[in-house]
C-alpha cells in the first residue's frame, strides 16, 4: 500500500515481529528439536541420535498414551461443535438486541476465571461426597454416594466447559454474518429447516466451525489441568507424560521429543482438518 | 429457524429448553465455587455446615482467610505484575504487526503471517518447554563462554513474561488488526491535508480510533495472562503467580481457601469485563 | 378505502392470481399495514409506491410469509394463504440485496428450489440451463457469484425462482443496489423479462420512476395504506390525493385560500397574494377553505404574450443548466417561487438570472386539494 | 536478605517465619514442592531461583552427580550441637559426592499405612491395599516409594539390591505385576499431603499408604483413623537442607537453618508437620498428643523394622520411571 | 491536446490560483493521468467530469499531494507544489466519504486545522462556530458526527476545509454517497456555498448532471486525457469528441457513411440505409469516410408534416412512460432504432406502440465525428 513511504518506518515496523516470531517461537522450536536428538550416554555426556524417538515408538505406553490424548481430543472437539453449534446459532440467529449481548457475555463466564478454578468447581461437583452425588441421593434417585470424579466422562465434560467458549465465539461471528435473507431466499425457494441448515447455514459457517475447532483441538490436546485433576488412574494425557518427562524424570531429552511430537501431530491434525474443509488458516484463524 | 420463518411450538419449545440447560451447565461450578467459600468447613464439599468469612479473613489455623495467606497475596501481585508486562508488550507488539499488516505489502507478507498465527496452534505446553530448554542452553553456551550468569535466561518471571507473551502477541494483534482494517485511510489523508504531521496524523486520529480495540485486547491479555497455566508451569521459577500457587495448594488437597480466592477472582474479572464492555459501548 | 378491481392492460382473466382484502398488520401498537386491499391480474406488473418506512417490505412479507397478518385475507389463485408457511406458497421472492447463497455457484443457485422438490440431477440441470438461457446468461452456471457482475446477479435471481414457475413473483426493491446507469438499464430489462415470462410481478420501490416506467398498474402506499391504485398515467397526471400528487413526479407546491368557486372552476389566491384559475372536477371545496395546488415545472410555459389565464410576469432568480432537463427559479410579483422545465428544444436556453419572463399555465394543468389543517 | 525456601508443605510454617523475620531481619518467600518437583526446578535453574532446598536425603548425591545443582555445605557454619550427632553423621554420608557434605539432615519420618480401623482394620501390610475388602477405596501415590513398600511387603529387599541393576530389575517386574493387578482396588493416586487427608477424612478412602504425620493429624479429628507401621516395615526417610549451586541468600539460608534446630523451634515445626526433626531435644516441646499416636504406632520393633532410604545410584529412577509408567497404562 | 486559457464568467483575474501543465502520472506500465494541462481562475467553480477509472481521483490526488507526478508541473497561486508535502499546501480536500473524524465531535473536526496550526483554544472557537454558521450549522458543534444527516455531514466537511481558507478546495465525489433526492438539493446547496465563499473548487465527478449543474467550467476526462474543456453549455451542446457527445447527456448513436460533402454540409447513409443531413462545421470529413452520428432524443421532433429535412416515418416499438421524461423507441423503415423523448407539454402521451410516426430533427442539431477504426 504505501510502497513509496519512508523505508524507516517500514523496518521499525518490522523488527518487533520478527524479533518475537524468532526468538520466543521458531529458535526455541529449533532448540528443542535439537535436545530431542540427543542422547543421554552418561552423566552430563551427550550424543546425537535417534534413541528418544525410538524409545517412544517402542512403548506402547508413550504412543497409546498419544493416541488416546488425540483420539479424546477430536472427540471433545466434536461434542463441543455438536453442543455449542445450536447455542451459537441460537444466539446468532434468534436473539436481537439485548438479549444477545447478555447471552453473547454469559458464554464469556467461564472465561472468567483460571481453568484452574473451572476445573476445582467440577471436582466439588463430581466428587462422591460432592453436590451432585448429594443432590442425586436427596432426590432419592440413587441409594448410596455416585462416584462421578476420576474417569474419562468427568475429562469430556472439563474439557468441553473448557473450551465452548472458543467454539461458540467464531460461530457466532459467522453465523451473525450469515444475512437473514439468505435463510428466507432458502425457504421462499421451497427449502425444509434441514436442507437449509445443511446447504445455506452450514456452509457459510464453515471457516467459523473450523477455526473454533482447531481452537477447540489445540486446547484439548495441549490441556494439562483437566485431565489431571479431573482424570482416573487410567486417564493419561500425553502433556502429562511431557510433564513426568520433565519435572520428575528430570529427562529433558525424551520430553523435548514428546513435545516434537505433539507438535507434530497438532500441525498434522490441523493441517488435515483444514484440507478437508478446504479452508485456510490464514482465513480462518485470522478473522480473529 | 429465524424468527420470520414459523415453526412449531414444541420444537421452539425444546430449543429454548436446551439453550437454559446449557447456560446452567456454564453457570454451575462457577456457582459452587463461589457458594462454598463461604462453607464453614475445612472441606470444600458438602454438606454445609454453616455460613462463615472466615476463609476471606480468618486468622486461626486451620481457618486462615486468604487475606492472611502470605503465598497467595503474593502471587496475585506476581500475576498482576506479570499480567501488566504481558499486556503492554502484546499491545505494543500487536500495534505494530496490525500496521505492518494492514499498511504493508512486502516480499513474504502471507507467510510472516502464518508465522504470526502459528502459536495458535501450537500446545502452551509445548512454547512453554521450548522457550525453557532453549532459554537454557543460551545460558549455559554463554555461561560456559564468559564465566557470568545469566539468571534472567533461567526460568524465573522474565521466563513467565516472554513465554506469555508468545501466544497472547498473536491475539493482539488479531483484534487489532482487525479493528486498523475497517479504518478508513482516507482519515489519515484528510488529517495530513489539514496541516497534520504524519506522526501527528496516527496520534489524534488513528491511534484513537484504534482504542477500543486496544483496550480490549490489553484486557483479554490481562486475563488470558492471569488464567495461563500451561505454559507458565515450564517457565515458574521462585516467585510463582497464582494459578501456580492455587495449583501447588491444590495438590496439597482442596481447602475453602482456594474457593474463596476464586470467588475474588470471578469478581475482578467479572468488573474488569464489564469495564471494557463499557468503554466499547460508549466509544461506539 | 374503496376496493378496486383492476385489469392487466391487454388481458381479461377470469379470476385475479393475486387478492388481499383487508390485509393488516399491527407490530405491538404501531400499524405497518392499514387495511390494504387489491387485486392482480395474472401476468400483470404490479407496482407498490411509497416512501421510505411506509409499510411496502411489511405487505410483500406477508404475501410471501414471513410475516403473518393481524388480519384480513390473502388468496393465491384463490386459496387462501393464512397459515400456510413460505416454503409451501406458490410464490418467489427477490429479495433487495438478492440474497444469492454465496456459497454456491450459479447453477447450484438455480437449481436450488428444484433439489428442494426432489427433481431428478439431469432435469435439474436441462432446466437451470434452460432459465438461465431465457434470462440471457447461458453457460454460467459453473461461475460463483462473484465472478458476474451486478446486472447479470439480478437475472441470476430472477432466474432462480422463475425456474421454480411460481404464481406471483415478488420484488423488493430488486435495483436499489444497483448504479445509477445499471438501474436505468434494468429497469427495461425486467419489463422485457416480465413480458416475456408472462408472470404475474409485485415490485414494490420508492422511486417513482422505476413505477412508472415498468408498471401496468401502481398503488401508491402511504403510512401503511393504499393512496390511489391506477395505471402509470393515471397516478401521475390524476393523482387522487396531495400526497400522490407530492410523491409521484416533480411538482411546485403552493398554499392558497379559495376566492371563488364556479362550478368545477374555482379561483384561488396564494398565500404570496397571485391569483390562480384552476379546473378542478368532483371537489369539494368552498369560497375560504384553504388548499394545496400542485404545480408541475414542464406545465408551466414561458411565453411571450399576455394573453390566456394564470399568465404571470417574473424574475429568473437561478438558471440551472442541465442539457435536456434544465430548469429555472423564478419568482412572481407576489414573491412566490416557482420551478419551471426549460422547453427541451432548447428555446430560452440564454436565460440569465435577473431577466424577466412571462409564465403561463392552464387551469387543468392544476391540481389542487383541501389543505390539511395544521 | 530474602531467603526463597523450597521445601515441604508444613515445614515453614508462618509463626516461626514470622519470629524468624523478626530476630535476623531476613524475609522468607516460601515455595511448597515434593522432591522430584525440587530437583525439577533446579536443574532448570541451574542451581538457581532459590537459596534454600529441603530434598530427602537418598535422591541428593545422584542429582548432584547428574546436574551439579548444589554447593557444598559450610560446616562451620553449621552450629553441628543443635543436630542429633547420629542423623548428622549419617545424612552427611548418604550426600557426599567427590568428597563435599552437600546435605544437613532436617525433618525426619516415615511411609506407611494409614487405615480407617472402623472400616479397613484388616489392612496391616501394603500389600492389605489389594485386598478385595477395601476394593475402590483405597489410594497410593504413583511413585518409588510405593515399589519399594511393596517389594518389602513381598519378602523382597529392594535396597540390597541397589547396586544390582538386573536384581532390581527383577524385583521391579514383580512389584509391577501385583500393582497392575491391584489397579482396580485403587480409588485414585493420590499426589500431596492434604488430598490424602482429605480423600481419608470425608470416608472416600479407607486405607492408604502415607506418610506417618497424615495418619496421626487425622487421628485428632477422628480417633478410628491412624498410622499403622506396615508389617514389613515403615519406609524412613530425612529430608535435609541443601544450598542451590547459585543461591543468593548464603547468610541467611545458614541463619534458618541454624534457626530452626533451635529445640523450641523444632518442636513448633514437629506440631504443624507432624513428623519429628534432627534437632536434640527437638521432642521438648512437643504436644502430648502427638508423641502419644507416636508411640501408638510405632513399638520398639516396629522403629527397628524401619528401613531407612541409602542413596539412590544414578540411574536407578529411569526404571522405576519405566515400571511406574506400565502400571499407569495398564488396564 | 491544447493549452486552455479559461476565466470564470463574471471574473477578470491577473493569475490563476491553480495551474496544471503536462501532468502526468504513470503506475508502473499505466498511465492513469496523461499530460493534463489547465487553469483554474480564483473563485470559479471547475469540474472534472469522466468515467469510472479515467484518472480523476489520482489527478485531486495529485494536487492535494497524496501522489506525485511522474512528470510536469503543478502550481498554486503561482508557486510550485512539486515536492511540497500535503500538510503544507495550501488547499483543501473533501474526501469521497468525506472522512469526518469519527472519534472527534463536530467542533473538534472543524477546528483540528487549526489546532495543527497551533492557534490559541479561544480563536478556534471563535472561527469554529463562525464557519459553521456560515454552512447554516450553528451551534452543532458538540454533537456527534453520527447524529447528524448525511447533508448536515456534507457541510460539516466542507466548514472543516473553509475554516482553514485555503486556496483551492478540492471535491472527491462528495455527493456519491448520498440518496437521490439528497443529492438533488445538496447539487444546489453546493454551489451556492462555493459562490458564498468565493474559493476556488476543483470538483470530480462522473455523473453529468452534477457537473453540468454546479460548474463555471468542466473538463471531460477519459482515459488520462482531458478531451475537452468549457462551459456546461458548450459541453453539451458543443462536444468536440465523440466520447464527450456519447458521455454528456443521452443520445442516439448512428453509425453512418459520408456520401456527400458540400461545404460544411454532409449528407450521411446510415447503416440501416436512411439518408440524414448534418451540418457540421470545421469537419475533416470527406466522402466515404466512416463516421458516427450523435443525435439527442430531445433533438427529435414528432411531427405532422412531411415537410423539412431530416423527416422520416416510424413505428412506435416502446413507450417510457415517466412523467416529464417519458420517451419512446421508434424503428425507421431502414430499421434503425432511435429514442425520442417526448415533448413535455403531454401531447403525444397517448401514443402506443405500433403507432406510425413521423419524426424531424435539424441539420444543426446532430453531432458527428469521424468513427474511430475498428
Ligand atoms: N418487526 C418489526 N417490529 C416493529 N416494527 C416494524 C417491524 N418491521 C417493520 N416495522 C416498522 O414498520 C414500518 C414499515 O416497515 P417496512 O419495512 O415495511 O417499510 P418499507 O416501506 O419497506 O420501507 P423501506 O423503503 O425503507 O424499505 C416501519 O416504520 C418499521 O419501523
Ligand atoms: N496505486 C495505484 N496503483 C496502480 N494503479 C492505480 C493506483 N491508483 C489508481 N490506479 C489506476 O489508475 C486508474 C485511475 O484511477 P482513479 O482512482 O484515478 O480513477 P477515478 O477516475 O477516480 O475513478 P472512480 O470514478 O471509479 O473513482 C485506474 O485504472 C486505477 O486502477
Ligand atoms: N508433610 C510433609 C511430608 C514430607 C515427606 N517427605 C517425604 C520424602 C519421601 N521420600
Ligand atoms: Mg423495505
Ligand atoms: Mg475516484
Amino acid at each position: 500500500m504505501a510502497s513509496d513511504t519512508s523505508r524507516l518506518g517500514f523496518y521499525l515496523l518490522l523488527a518487533p515481529i520478527l524479533l518475537w516470531l524468532l526468538v520466543l517461537i521458531i529458535l526455541p522450536h529449533v532448540g528443542l528439536f535439537i535436545v530431542s536428538i540427543s542422547e543421554r550416554v552418561g552423566p552430563r555426556e551427550y550424543e546425537t541420535g535417534f534413541d528418544n524417538y525410538a524409545a517412544f515408538f517402542n512403548e506402547p505406553l508413550y504412543w497409546r498414551t498419544f493416541a488416546r490424548t488425540a483420539i479424546m481430543s477430536i472427540l471433545a472437539t466434536v461434542l463441543t461443535l455438536i453442543l455449542g453449534f445450536p447455542i451459537a446459532y441460537y444466539i446468532a440467529k434468534l436473539t436481537r438486541g439485548r438479549t444477545k449481548t447478555t447471552l453473547f457475555l454469559m458464554c464469556m463466564i467461564p472465561f472468567w476465571v483460571s481453568e484452574l478454578v473451572r476445573t476445582f468447581g467440577w471436582m466439588i461437583l463430581l466428587r462422591e461426597t460432592g453436590v451432585i452425588s448429594n443432590a442425586l441421593q436427596y432426590l432419592g434417585l440413587v441409594d448410596g454416594p455416585v462416584e462421578m470424579l476420576y474417569n474419562d466422562a468427568a475429562i469430556m465434560v472439563g474439557l468441553v466447559y473448557t473450551s465452548i467458549l472458543f467454539m461458540v465465539v467464531p460461530l457466532v461471528t459467522t453465523l451473525d454474518s450469515l444475512d437473514d435473507s439468505l435463510i428466507e431466499a432458502g425457504h421462499d425457494l421451497g427449502g425444509t429447516s434441514t436442507s437449509i441448515m445443511r446447504e445455506i447455514v452450514i456452509p457459510h459457517a464453515m471457516p467459523g466451525i473450523v477455526s473454533g475447532c482447531i481452537v477447540v483441538f489445540m486446547l484439548s490436546l495441549g490441556n494439562y489441568l483437566t485431565p489431571i485433576l479431573l482424570g482416573g488412574k487410567d486417564s493419561l494425557w500425553f502433556t502429562g507424560m511431557i510433564y513426568t518427562q520433565f519435572i520428575t524424570r528430570f529427562n529433558w531429552e525424551l520430553g523435548s521429543a514428546f513435545g516434537f511430537l505433539l507438535l507434530l501431530l497438532s500441525s498434522l491434525v490441523v493441517f488435515a482438518g483444514l484440507k478437508l474443509s478446504r479452508q485456510s488458516l490464514t482465513e480462518t484463524m485470522g478473522r480473529t | 429457524m429465524i424468527p420470520t420463518v414459523p415453526q412449531p411450538a414444541f420444537a421452539k419449545w425444546c430449543y429454548r429448553a436446551y439453550v437454559t440447560v446449557f447456560f446452567v451447565y456454564l453457570a454451575l461450578p462457577l456457582t459452587v465455587v463461589c457458594v462454598f467459600a463461604f462453607n464453614n468447613s475445612v472441606f470444600p464439599s458438602m454438606p454445609w455446615k454453616g455460613f462463615t468469612l472466615a476463609w476471606f479473613f480468618g486468622t486461626e489455623a486451620p481457618f486462615i482467610g486468604v487475606f492472611h495467606e502470605r503465598a497467595i497475596i503474593r502471587s496475585i501481585g506476581t500475576s498482576a505484575f506479570v499480567a501488566m508486562w504481558v499486556s503492554g508488550l502484546a499491545v505494543a507488539v500487536g500495534t505494530c504487526n496490525a500496521f505492518l499488516f494492514v499498511r504493508h505489502d512486502f516480499r513474504g507478507k502471507a507467510l510472516l503471517y502464518m508465522l504470526m498465527l502459528l502459536p495458535l496452534i501450537i500446545p502452551g505446553v509445548i512454547l512453554g518447554i521450548s522457550i525453557l530448554v532453549f532459554s537454557s542452553s543460551l545460558a549455559n553456551a554463554l555461561e560456559d563462554a564468559t564465566g557470568l550468569w545469566f539468571d534472567g535466561l533461567r526460568p524465573g518471571l522474565i521466563l513467565v513474561i516472554l513465554g506469555q507473551f508468545s501466544f497472547i502477541t498473536t491475539f493482539a494483534s488479531l483484534v487489532i488488526s482487525a479493528r486498523l482494517q475497517k479504518f478508513d485511510p482516507s482519515l489519515e489523508e484528510a488529517a495530513l491535508n489539514l496541516g497534520a504531521t504524519k506522526w501527528g496524523a496516527i496520534r489524534q486520529i488513528t491511534l484513537p480510533f484504534l482504542l477500543p480495540a486496544i483496550v480490549a485486547s490489553a484486557v483479554v491479555s490481562i486475563l488470558m495472562s492471569f488464567e495461563n497455566f500451561n505454559t507458565t508451569l515450564m517457565l515458574v521459577g521462585s516467585d510463582s503467580p497464582l494459578t501456580i500457587t492455587m495449583f501447588d495448594k491444590l495438590k496439597q488437597g482442596s481447602t475453602p481457601v482456594l474457593n474463596a480466592v476464586s470467588l475474588l477472582l470471578i469478581m475482578i474479572s467479572a468488573a474488569l469485563g464489564m469495564m471494557s464492555l463499557l468503554f466499547q459501548t460508549k466509544r461506539r | 378505502m374503496p376496493f378496486f378491481t383492476l385489469r392487466g392492460p391487454e388481458l381479461s382473466v377470469s379470476h385475479p392470481d393475486l387478492v388481499c382484502s383487508d390485509l393488516t398488520k399491527d407490530f405491538d401498537a404501531f400499524r405497518a399495514v392499514d387495511r390494504v386491499s387489491f387485486e392482480v391480474p395474472q401476468g400483470s406488473f404490479f407496482s407498490i409506491l411509497g416512501p421510505s418506512g411506509c409499510g411496502k417490505t411489511t405487505l410483500l412479507r406477508m404475501i410471501a410469509g414471513f410475516q403473518s397478518p393481524t388480519s384480513g385475507d390473502l388468496r393465491i389463485k384463490g386459496k387462501s394463504m393464512i397459515g400456510v408457511p413460505p416454503n409451501k406458497r406458490p410464490v418467489s421472492m427477490v429479495f433487495q440485496h438478492l440474497a444469492l447463497f454465496p456459497t454456491m455457484n450459479i447453477g447450484d443457485n438455480v437449481g436450488f428450489g428444484l433439489r428442494q422438490r426432489g427433481v431428478a440431477k439431469s432435469e435439474i440441470n436441462r432446466r437451470v440451463e434452460q432459465v438461465l438461457e431465457r434470462v440471457g446468461l447461458p453457460g454460467v452456471s459453473q461461475r460463483r457469484i462473484d465472478q458476474i457482475s451486478g446486472g447479470q446477479k439480478q437475472r441470476v435471481a430472477i432466474a432462480r425462482c422463475m425456474v421454480l414457475e411460481p404464481d406471483v413473483l415478488l420484488l423488493d426493491e430488486p435495483l436499489g443496489a444497483l448504479d445509477l446507469k445499471l438501474r436505468e438499464h434494468m429497469k427495461v430489462e425486467l419489463k422485457v423479462l416480465q413480458a416475456a415470462f408472462n408472470t404475474t410481478f409485485v415490485y414494490i420501490t420508492h422511486d417513482q420512476s422505476e413505477a412508472l416506467v415498468m408498471s401496468d398498474n401502481i398503488a401508491v402506499m402511504n403510512n401503511g395504506k393504499f393512496e390511489q391504485i391506477g395505471s402509470p398515467h393515471d397516478v401521475y397526471h390524476a393523482p387522487e390525493t396531495a400526497f400522490v400528487a407530492g410523491f409521484v413526479g416533480d411538482a411546485n407546491k403552493i398554499k392558497a385560500k379559495v376566492s371563488a368557486v364556479n362550478g368545477t372552476f374555482l379561483t384561488l389566491i396564494s398565500d404570496g397574494g397571485s391569483e390562480m384559475k384552476i379546473e378542478a372536477p368532483a371537489n369539494t371545496l368552498r369560497i375560504g377553505d384553504r388548499a394545496q395546488v400542485f404545480l408541475r415545472p414542464e406545465a408551466i410555459e414561458l411565453c411571450t404574450t399576455q394573453d390566456g389565464v394564470n399568465v404571470s410576469q417574473a424574475e429568473v432568480t437561478s438558471v440551472l443548466f442541465n442539457g435536456a432537463n434544465s430548469s429555472i427559479t423564478v419568482k412572481d410579483d407576489s414573491g412566490d417561487l416557482l420551478k419551471i422545465a426549460l422547453p427541451q428544444t432548447g428555446s430560452f436556453a440564454n436565460l440569465r438570472i435577473g431577466d424577466s419572463v412571462l409564465t403561463r399555465w392552464l387551469p387543468q394543468q392544476a391540481r389542487c386539494y383541501r389543505a390539511e389543517e395544521t | 536478605e530474602t531467603l526463597r525456601l523450597l521445601t515441604w508443605g508444613g515445614y515453614a510454617p508462618q509463626e516461626v517465619i514470622d519470629l524468624f523475620e523478626a530476630e535476623t531481619g531476613h524475609t522468607v518467600e516460601v515455595t511448597t514442592s515434593n522432591n522430584e518437583e525440587m530437583i525439577a526446578k533446579l536443574r532448570a535453574t541451574n542451581g538457581g531461583g532459590f537459596d534454600l532446598a529441603q530434598p530427602s536425603q537418598d535422591r541428593i548425591a545422584s542429582a548432584q552427580e547428574e546436574f551439579g545443582i548444589y554447593k557444598p555445605i559450610d560446616m562451620s557454619r553449621v552450629d553441628a550441637d543443635l543436630f542429633i550427632p547420629s542423623m548428622l553423621s549419617a545424612t552427611a554420608d548418604n550426600t557426599t559426592y567427590e568428597g563435599d557434605v552437600f546435605g544437613v539432615p532436617h525433618v525426619w519420618g516415615t511411609s506407611g499405612l494409614v487405615v480407617n480401623t472402623a472400616v479397613a482394620s484388616n489392612v496391616t501390610d501394603y500389600t492389605d491395599l489389594c485386598d478385595a475388602s477395601v476394593a475402590g477405596q483405597v489410594s497410593y501415590r504413583l511413585k518409588r516409594p510405593t515399589l519399594i513398600g511393596f517389594a518389602y511387603s513381598m519378602g523382597l529387599d529392594p535396597f540390597a539390591a541397589y547396586d544390582d541393576t538386573d536384581a532390581y530389575q527383577d524385583i521391579l517386574d514383580e512389584v509391577e505385576a501385583m500393582l497392575t493387578a491391584c489397579k482396580p482396588n485403587v480409588k485414585t493416586y493420590w499426589d500431596g499431603g492434604d488430598e490424602i487427608k482429605n480423600l481419608l477424612r470425608s470416608g472416600e478412602v479407607v486405607a492408604s499408604m502415607a506418610w506417618d504425620t497424615g495418619g496421626w493429624q487425622l487421628n485428632a479429628d477422628n480417633a478410628d483413623i491412624t498410622f499403622v507401621a506396615p508389617e514389613a516395615g515403615a519406609l524412613g526417610w530425612i529430608d535435609t537442607f541443601v544450598l542451590p549451586a547459585r543461591g543468593r541468600a548464603d547468610d541467611a539460608a545458614y541463619d534458618w537453618i541454624n534457626f530452626v534446630m533451635r529445640p523450641e523451634i523444632a518442636a513448633m515445626i514437629t506440631n504443624t508437620a507432624g513428623n519429628f526433626t534432627a534437632a536434640v531435644d527437638g521432642d521438648a516441646g512437643v504436644n502430648a498428643d502427638l508423641k502419644a499416636r507416636y508411640q501408638g504406632s510405632f513399638d520398639q520393633a516396629a522403629i527397628d523394622n524401619i528401613k531407612w532410604y541409602p542413596p539412590v545410584p544414578a540411574g536407578l529412577e529411569a526404571l522405576e520411571g519405566a515400571t511406574l509408567d506400565r502400571i499407569n497404562a495398564a488396564n
